[in-house]
């Protein structure tokens, strides 16, 4: 039984290389070489799949990357376990190997009997549309009913369920010539392209080997060879050239702007052996001097009742199967056809053996020589016929035909027997990367196709994707589009078609199925509808009906529906409009587009140089932007809470020691470096001494905060200036735009040390006594080094930049070391500071510490509108100066009016009880929704020194509101709290000069 | 994704540049004796048009210097690239496209 | 007009759908209208269909360029939500969602309003301060949102992975039940529908070239593509055009226009119940009733009026989306493409009045206009047919950018819009 | 005063081993000292070189002398490779030949981690990310360039026909090195 399709001789399979796929699960013989599709149709299953919203029985129209109905899930490597199936395999595609496993699709509860089949039955109400006039009530049951219903009946296959088991790699290229396809015009373009061997050139195509259309052409000749040595030297020829790269497996599938081409290449799908660390497929980003697109053409189908029957299906994919796979669709085929191509066709098959009889639309007459020749065989034609409808179910059985009289009626039937249709309305070039390089498309009536018109991009056309079908015209088009025109000697080919829309029928339109867009179930019908209710615009009609929107993007369907469209309308073609093609040109998987952006190298991951020493700690660590800081250090048994309020206490009480590496540091350097940090910062620093320290606050030139860090001064002309860690390269930005835009004449120059010097604080009574032994050239007394100075030395031997600030209270001294000993001095710090009571503290206790100080954190405090006076912190902003960036801003109506929100603090009633961040402030929950809200909580902490919760809020109007009692929202409904002024521990604020 | 041609570096891919938004809106040299309207106007008017358009890009990525490029909007076609200070070409039809400063130019 | 309904369609059915009329007219301009409405998306129509129908202003025109619903009305992801921060914004939104729960109903045009839930995630520590604020300002402005569990977060959405190991682990969510997805087009086409039977004329492949003037400075009418048409008002509504049409009227904008791009994936089984937002990782994704994956993609850098982006920034979006749903990579993209969307500096709309008597704009949507669609058009007529701006939108004046009273929810939340 | 003495030790955030994938050899670079180096081109041209770093160099070359690389990254700025052991002297030989210039000297010697690549497809690995044309033509050996690789920004300095050196700052280097041993995976083996 196996293969009983299979031709004797003949194909470009290898019969040496017997392998098995299965299809639901029943194994299927073929040969190396084999698609899914050749396979099916040699074992003689042409029932593959269900349509989408009928769920028809389907068979394969065609034998390339345009096929919408044979859609299969494939498990493509069962024996490494799950993640290797996807859904929406194009049979025609996929290369067979041994081991497939594939499966149809959208059926249930089999492809033979598929319950989903009611739909069709129900076809005279589900026309286009159907679903915007109905399903309205009752309201509720659109969410619980009618979408559901909708939802399980669509879709196609089904999602992979779990993480995928490949890999998938990038690729940026760049070549001087590009040449998309490689049939006979990008051939003959790619071979004249690369002919100067200074020019770099790639070749690519969709298919496994390169040569297009000639791989399935047995009689044509090119200058006196075979058209398949044509191809083969040719091949040979590229292959030889070192600046060429020929890339099959690869589609071309988005042209971008600035000749930017992206490619997808298979790469291990089709491999039996690939190695386990094989990408799956490869993107390849191609940036070219020049594009050639020889993207060859795709063939219509014919519109008739019935038309989506299995074995049906178009006429040149007829001639690849039994060309290039040895394949016979079926013993008795039947070809109807409006153009002369069928004929080449339909001789192949006659020549392999096939039984086959022609129906051509066109009155005898109006065919050329194609007729005669293949008469001359022996072959029946019928001229002036049309095709009224198709017999048979999961297969097709017969093809009812009529002649139409020359005053168009149609005559009687006549039904021919048949298990295989080729049917061709002509073609349509391709045109689709064209048109996604913005090129504008022209309508050429005597081709009754779209072709490229105007380029807007470095880009030109060669062979049928710009309208030419003649061999030799296409050929010597690719060397011409190549750069090199030289005279191409070919035997001619059949060429020539009358548009066919929708075939004469004698039945009445209003019943009859023909269909368009066979994946989306779109029927002549249908359209007609639309355009009945007013959608006239083709994309009206598209969004409507639906049609050309399926996964074949409606590359067999656009040209029926557009021209049915125009008929209807009584206008031409390029009036009603066409699509403006968009990528992807076939699907793309998401695994392709993304590369390697996945699992670890999905984004950077920042640590800093005392990562792995906090990790050996077990602390528990939170990102903050790109970073991951330590979060907090839990002991044995510990919590959060418990942690943080350890971490808390030891700080105040002996001292901590924190992890600060992130915090953004910028060296400000030059002659105008104080005037440069004048213009940047709200305050002054002009001075301000060198060794001294300043805290600085930077708006946005709208007048609202945008970061704010501590700002040594180490030298006249040097600051070294700290930035919070979400903002550090955002600050360097601002700097560097206003420098180099605004102020170009300071000689000032800003470069990023964030990452040279890690820091770490020490905070707390005893941090002097901690660092003293190991610190040497600094003098530590606190008379010459007091509080906001900075002291330049050395600390066990390695260079820092020693700052005494405190973020905590407390007094505290912020080391910065280079980098790479940053681990080596934190540890000898830690092994004199555990004699002295010390522990590592992470994020979460330095917000609690600050919190208790009422100092803020640009991000929790501030949200991007929120000004320095919000704050309270107006004596930072320099009445002095009479320009720095935001200042004017600070002026506006609304922000010196009244009733802005200001910083607070809030002590909840129950101190036990720790605020929600994030809640919000009313003046008494009494009021009806939607409540007029005063204020919300930034930050919330329990605070172990003050022991109680503690909260700091923005509040409208809050400082003139110290002492009220409000309402602040919980989880559950209110509580109430007090606002007090923001600072909760040692209000005083002498501490830090310990 | 674009290719943009920096003044300092040559043809370059976008994703080595930051977009800064319209050119040549200076700030202001007092913007004290700017009113409401006036100093709004600075801040957030913009031309946005389709056609033409001076724009300031960063080569952020790359030599880190500020400049100026002309682009069509529609078509999204660079016309050409200048230098951060220097008035903007003649943008007129038929404006050649600049040719791309060669990697090793001097500035 | 013809009412939809079950029994219409049926009756339909048995009469081959040969009785089903046109959904709006194809009409020639009339010498002058009331007024103008300039440009055709949902936005627009849904202008003309309330000025019609709350107003009873029906010698109205709807302007538009190509084709209604042709812009970002056809080209946007179809969410809807309400649960914005401020008052001002959840005031307009909420406006809107309540239109949208029974505006198949009121307009008798399924637009498949699906109440699937819109989860945003949160991936840090200032996300989840982030979104309880929202969660406490939305329920206090009776907008519902609630805080959901990691755990919580996946049996809403089961493709949802809570692997810690991932970059940005799932921390929680805030979900608004009541937001969900609408079919974008069907809003566009039955406004339209509604608008067309209450008398405007909705007038396509039209261009608005200028504006006439009176004496006085107030509106005199419209110079279109298609002759002068007199209007006492006109109410431009032109998205990522309307810095241009405004320009063509003699006045500059705080506008920008940005390329923002999407893509569905091929139609698969439903496998993703709801809408997923994270701002931590750029993507937003849901699946549509035909199956399809629909995912949403972040705006290029540059101002662009080409509708086409960058392919960088596609990739961006998918590696986003994957991280949080990894079992996707094998999907396929089926289909992309691009808007243009008009951003203002505080990415808030601006609907109200210009400096010009009888001029109305409405306009800075940014990413976030298809969820306001309803609401949109709804205040936008009342500021039309009245002169003076609702309530609603009165914050949302052009002023705001003199005075500085910004309405600047993404400073404020950081929350893709 | 205990222990001021004791030097505290370096430790490098890569591992010192190499990775060899098919052809494709990735190696982290031990410590050297780095300074970005500021000055307006007038200055540089003008002096030429300074401390035997040359700083008369078109815009994205490199120059190499002994021990000393200097990188023109941009108008006015160069990155400065020299010996670990001498970065005092060499920051102090660079300001005294400024002398009253302008011009800023910033040691980042630290920020930077340098991996050097190698191999007949170097260039395909480091295009797996890197967006440039990485042809000889088009980007010859000494030519150097800050760049980006997948997420990350690195220079860009190729130092022969088959032979890269990446710099990357210190917190992206495990991002750097995994993504080009990831790329290399492709000219492992096609076959398993």
């Amino acid at each position: 039984m196996s293969q009983t399709y299979r031709l004797p001789q003949g194909g470009r399979i290898d019969r040496s290389q017997p392998l098995t796929v299965r299809f639901n699960g029943k194994a299927l013989q073929g040969y190396r070489g084999d698609t899914l599709a050749s396979i099916l149709l040699a074992n003689g299953q042409h029932l593959v799949g269900r349509s989408f919203k009928y769920h028809r029985p389907r068979g394969i129209l065609s034998h390339g990357s345009d096929e919408p109905s044979a859609l299969l899930s494939v498990n493509w490597r069962a024996e490494r376990g799950p993640g290797f199936t996807d859904p929406n395999n194009r049979a025609s595609v996929v290369e067979a190997r041994e081991g497939l496993e594939t499966r149809s699709q959208n059926h249930w509860p089999s492809l033979e009997f598929d319950l989903g089949a009611v739909n069709d039955l129900l076809s005279p109400i589900f026309v286009a549309g159907f679903y915007y006039k109905t399903f309205m009530w009752p309201r509720k049951f659109w969410d619980s009913v009618y979408e559901p219903v909708i939802r399980a009946a669509a879709g196609l296959g089904k999602a992979p369920e779990v993480p995928d088991g490949d890999r998938y790699s990038n690729r940026h290229a760049h070549c001087d010539v590009l040449v998309v396809g490689a049939g006979p015009a990008g051939l003959a373009a790619a071979l004249a392209a690369s002919k100067d061997g200074a020019a770099r050139v790639i070749l690519a195509d969709e298919g496994r080997e390169p040569g297009g259309a000639l791989l399935h052409d047995l009689g044509s000749t090119i200058d006196g060879k075979p058209a398949s040595d044509w191809v083969a030297e040719a091949v040979a020829t590229l292959d030889a050239r070192e600046n060429v790269v020929v890339l099959p497996r690869t589609t071309a599938f988005g042209y971008y702007n600035h000749n930017h081409v992206v490619m997808v290449e298979r790469v291990a799908d089709h491999r039996v052996d690939a190695a386990a660390g094989l990408p799956r497929e490869r993107l390849w980003q191609v940036r070219a001097g020049r594009v050639i697109l020889a993207t060859g053409s795709h063939e219509r189908p014919l519109v008739f009742a019935n038309n989506d029957r299995p074995g049906i299906m178009l006429a040149e994919s007829v001639r690849v199967f039994v060309n290039r796979y040895a394949v016979a669709p079926g013993r008795r085929i039947v070809f109807a056809t409006s153009g002369a191509s069928a004929y080449t066709a339909a001789l192949d098959a006659r020549r392999a053996g096939i039984d086959v009889t022609l129906v051509d639309l066109r009155l005898e007459e109006d065919c050329g020589p194609e007729l005669g020749e293949l008469r001359a065989v022996g072959v029946e034609v019928l001229t002036g016929h049309t095709v009224v409808d198709a017999t048979g179910r999961k297969r097709v059985t017969g093809l009812v035909v009529a002649p139409i009289g020359r005053d168009g009626r149609v005559g009687a039937r006549r039904t021919l027997p048949c298990d295989a249709v080729g049917m061709s309305g002509g073609w349509t070039p391709a045109v689709h990367l064209f048109s996604q390089s913005r090129g504008k498309l022209r309508f050429d009536v005597e081709l009754d196709a779209f072709v490229p018109g105007q380029s807007v991009q470095a880009e030109t056309s060669a062979g049928a994707c710009r309208g030419l079908y003649d061999l030799a015209a296409v050929v010597a088009d690719g060397f011409r589009a190549g750069g090199a025109e030289q005279p191409v000697e070919a035997s001619a080919s059949r060429t020539g078609f009358q548009p066919a829309r929708v075939l004469p029928t004698d039945a009445d339109p209003a019943k009859v199925r023909a269909f368009i867009d066979f994946q989306n179930d779109v029927t002549a019908k249908d359209i007609k509808l639309a355009v009945r209710e007013g959608f006239e615009s083709i994309e009206h009609v598209k969004r409507y009906t639906t049609t050309g929107m399926a996964t074949d993007q409606g590359k067999t369907s656009n040209m029926n529906a557009l021209g049915l469209v125009a008929g209807l309308l009584d206008k031409e073609i390029p009036a009603v409009g066409t699509t403006t093609f968009r990528p992807p040109y076939t699907p793309v998987t998401f695994g392709a587009l993304i590369g390697p952006s996945r699992d670890a190298l999905f984004e950077p991951v920042r640590k800093t140089a005392l990562h792995q020493w906090a990790e050996s700690q077990g602390a528990a660590f939170e990102n903050v932007a790109l970073w991951k800081r330590a979060w907090y250090f839990p002991k044995a048994g510990e919590d959060m809470h418990r942690a943080v309020s350890r971490e808390c206490k030891a700080v105040r009480e002996t001292v901590g020691i924190f992890d600060a590496s992130t915090l953004g540091k910028i060296e400000v350097v030059g002659p105008d470096a104080a005037e440069f940090m004048n213009r940047i910062y709200t305050n002054a620093w002009t001075k301000l001494e060198p060794g001294r320290c300043r805290y600085g606050l930077m708006l946005r030139e709208d007048g609202y905060v945008m970061d704010d860090g501590v700002v040594a001064r180490l030298a006249h002309d040097r600051f070294h200036v700290t930035t919070t860690t979400g903002g550090a390269a955002r600050v360097l930005q601002h700097m560097e735009d206003y420098l180099q835009t605004e102020w170009p004449e300071l000689d000032v120059f800003l470069t990023s040390i964030t990452e040279q010097w890690a820091v770490i604080a020490l905070q707390g009574p005893k941090a002097r006594e901690v660092i003293a032994p190991f610190v040497s050239d600094i003098d530590l007394d606190p008379a010459a080094f007091p509080h906001m100075a900075v002291r330049t030395g050395y600390i066990c031997g390695v260079p820092t930049r020693l700052f005494r600030v405190s973020f905590t209270g407390e007094l505290g001294y912020e080391i910065n070391v280079p980098a790479d000993y940053a681990e080596s001095v934190w540890k000898t710090l830690w092994e004199r500071g555990q004699t002295l009571g010390m522990v590592p503290y992470g994020t979460e206790t330095m917000h609690v510490l600050r919190a208790e100080k009422g100092y803020i954190i640009v991000g929790q405090e501030t949200d991007g509108t929120v000004s320095p006076d919000d704050l309270g912190l107006g004596g930072l902003v320099s009445k002095v100066k009479p320009d720095f960036i935001g200042k004017r801003s600070l002026a506006r109506p609304d922000l010196v009016g009244s009733g802005r929100k200001q910083l607070v603090g809030l002590l909840g009633k129950d101190p036990a009880e720790v605020l929600d961040e994030g809640a919000q402030i009313v003046a008494t929950p009494d009021q009806p929704v939607p409540m007029t809200m005063i204020g919300h909580v930034t930050s919330s902490y329990h605070s172990p020194n003050c022991g109680r919760s503690i909260a700091m809020a923005m509040l409208v109007d809050g400082r003139s509101r110290i002492g009220e009692t409000l309402y602040v929202t919980t989880p559950s409904g209110f509580t109430t709290a007090t606002v007090c002024e923001p600072v909760f521990f040692e209000p005083k604020g002498e501490r830090f000069n310990a | 994704m674009l290719v943009i041609t920096c003044p300092n570096c040559g043809d370059r891919p976008e994703l080595e540049f930051r977009c800064g938004g319209e050119a040549h809106i200076a700030r202001p040299q007092t913007p004290a004796e700017l009113d409401d309207g006036q100093w709004g106007a600075f801040l957030f008017t913009r031309t946005n048009p389709k056609g033409v358009h001076a724009e300031r890009w960063i080569h952020q990525h790359g030599c880190g210097r500020w400049f100026n490029a002309l682009r069509d909007t529609v078509s999204d076609r660079l016309i050409a690239t200048y230098p951060m200070g220097t008035p903007r070409p003649d943008a007129g039809a038929g404006a050649a496209p600049s040719s791309p400063a060669s990697p090793t130019s001097q500035p | 007009m013809r009412r939809f309904s079950l029994t219409t369609l049926v009756k339909q059915a048995m009469n081959a759908h040969a009785g089903w009329e046109r959904q709006w007219r194809n009409p020639e301009p009339k010498a002058s209208y009331d007024a103008v409405i300039v440009g055709g998306g949902g936005h627009g129509l849904a202008t003309a269909y309330y000025l019609a129908k709350e107003h009873g202003l029906t010698n109205v025109a709807v302007l538009e360029r190509g084709w209604i619903g042709g812009g970002n009305t056809g080209r946007n992801t179809t969410i809807v939500r309400s649960n914005y921060l401020y008052d001002e914004s959840a005031g307009l939104y909420e406006h809107a969602m309540k239109l949208w729960e029974g505006l198949s109903q009121d307009l008798n045009y399924n637009v498949m309003f699906s109440q699937r839930g819109v989860l945003m995630l949160a991936h840090n520590v200032h996300d989840v301060q982030s979104f309880k604020r929202h969660i406490y300002a939305n329920r206090l402005n009776g907008v519902d949102n609630e805080w959901l569990s990691a755990e919580e977060c996946k049996a809403f959405c089961p493709p949802l992975t809570l692997d810690p190991n991932i970059r940005y682990p799932v921390m929680g969510g805030a979900l608004q039940r009541r937001g969900g997805t609408a079919r974008h087009d069907a809003v566009a086409w039955g406004y339209a529908r509604g608008a067309d039977a209450r008398g405007v004329d909705i007038i396509q492949n039209c261009e608005v070239l200028g504006l006439k003037r009176n004496r006085d400075g107030s509106v005199a009418g419209v110079e279109t593509s298609r002759g002068f048409i007199g209007a006492k008002r006109v109410g431009v509504v032109a998205a990522g055009h309307t810095s241009v049409v405004m320009n063509r009227f003699g006045l500059r904008m705080p506008l920008e226009s940005f390329p923002l791009q999407a893509l569905v994936s091929e139609p698969v089984k439903p496998v993703f119940p709801c809408v997923v937002m994270s701002n931590a990782v750029h993507a937003y994704i849901s699946q549509s009733d035909k199956g399809e994956l629909v995912i949403g993609a972040g705006t290029d850098q540059y101002v662009s009026y080409s509708q086409q982006g960058g392919i960088h920034i596609t990739n961006h979006t998918l590696d986003a989306i994957c991280e949080l749903f990894p079992q996707f990579t094998r999907m396929r993209m089926l289909r992309s493409w691009g808007g243009i969307v008009d951003v203002t500096p505080d990415r808030s709309p601006i609907i109200g009045k210009t400096e010009v008597s009888g001029l109305y704009v409405n306009c800075g949507w940014g990413t976030g206009g298809f969820k306001a669609t309803p609401g949109s058009g709804h205040v936008f007529a009342h500021t039309i047919a009245t002169g003076e701006p609702h309530k609603i939108n009165a914050p949302f004046a052009l002023d705001r950018f003199r005075t500085g009273r910004l309405i600047d929810e993404a400073a404020a939340a950081a929350v893709a819009h | 005063m205990l222990e001021t003495g004791r030097l505290a030790r370096r430790a490098a955030v890569l591992p010192a081993a190499s990775v060899t994938r098919g052809a494709v050899v990735i190696r982290p670079l031990g410590a050297q000292s780095r300074f970005s180096l500021r000055t307006r081109p007038a200055t540089a041209e003008a002096l030429g070189t300074v401390a035997g770093f040359t700083l008369a160099l078109p815009i994205n070359r490199m120059s190499t002398a002994g021990e000393r690389t200097s990188l023109r990254l941009g108008p006015d700025e160069w990155l400065l490779i020299g010996p670990e052991a001498e970065t005092d002297e060499l920051a102090e030989a660079v300001s005294a030949e400024f002398g009253e210039r302008v011009f800023s000297l910033v040691d980042v010697s630290h920020r930077n981690v340098g991996i050097e690549i190698t191999g007949r497809n170097a260039a395909h690995v480091l295009n797996a990310g890197c967006p440039l044309d990485l042809a000889e033509a088009a980007f010859p050996v000494g030519m150097a360039t800050r760049t980006v690789l997948g997420k990350a920004e690195i220079v860009l300095a190729r130092t022969g026909v088959d032979a890269w050196r990446v710099e990357c700052w210190r917190s992206f280097a495990t991002y750097v090195h995994g993504f080009l041993g990831e790329g290399a995976l492709d000219f492992v083996a096609v076959t398993g």
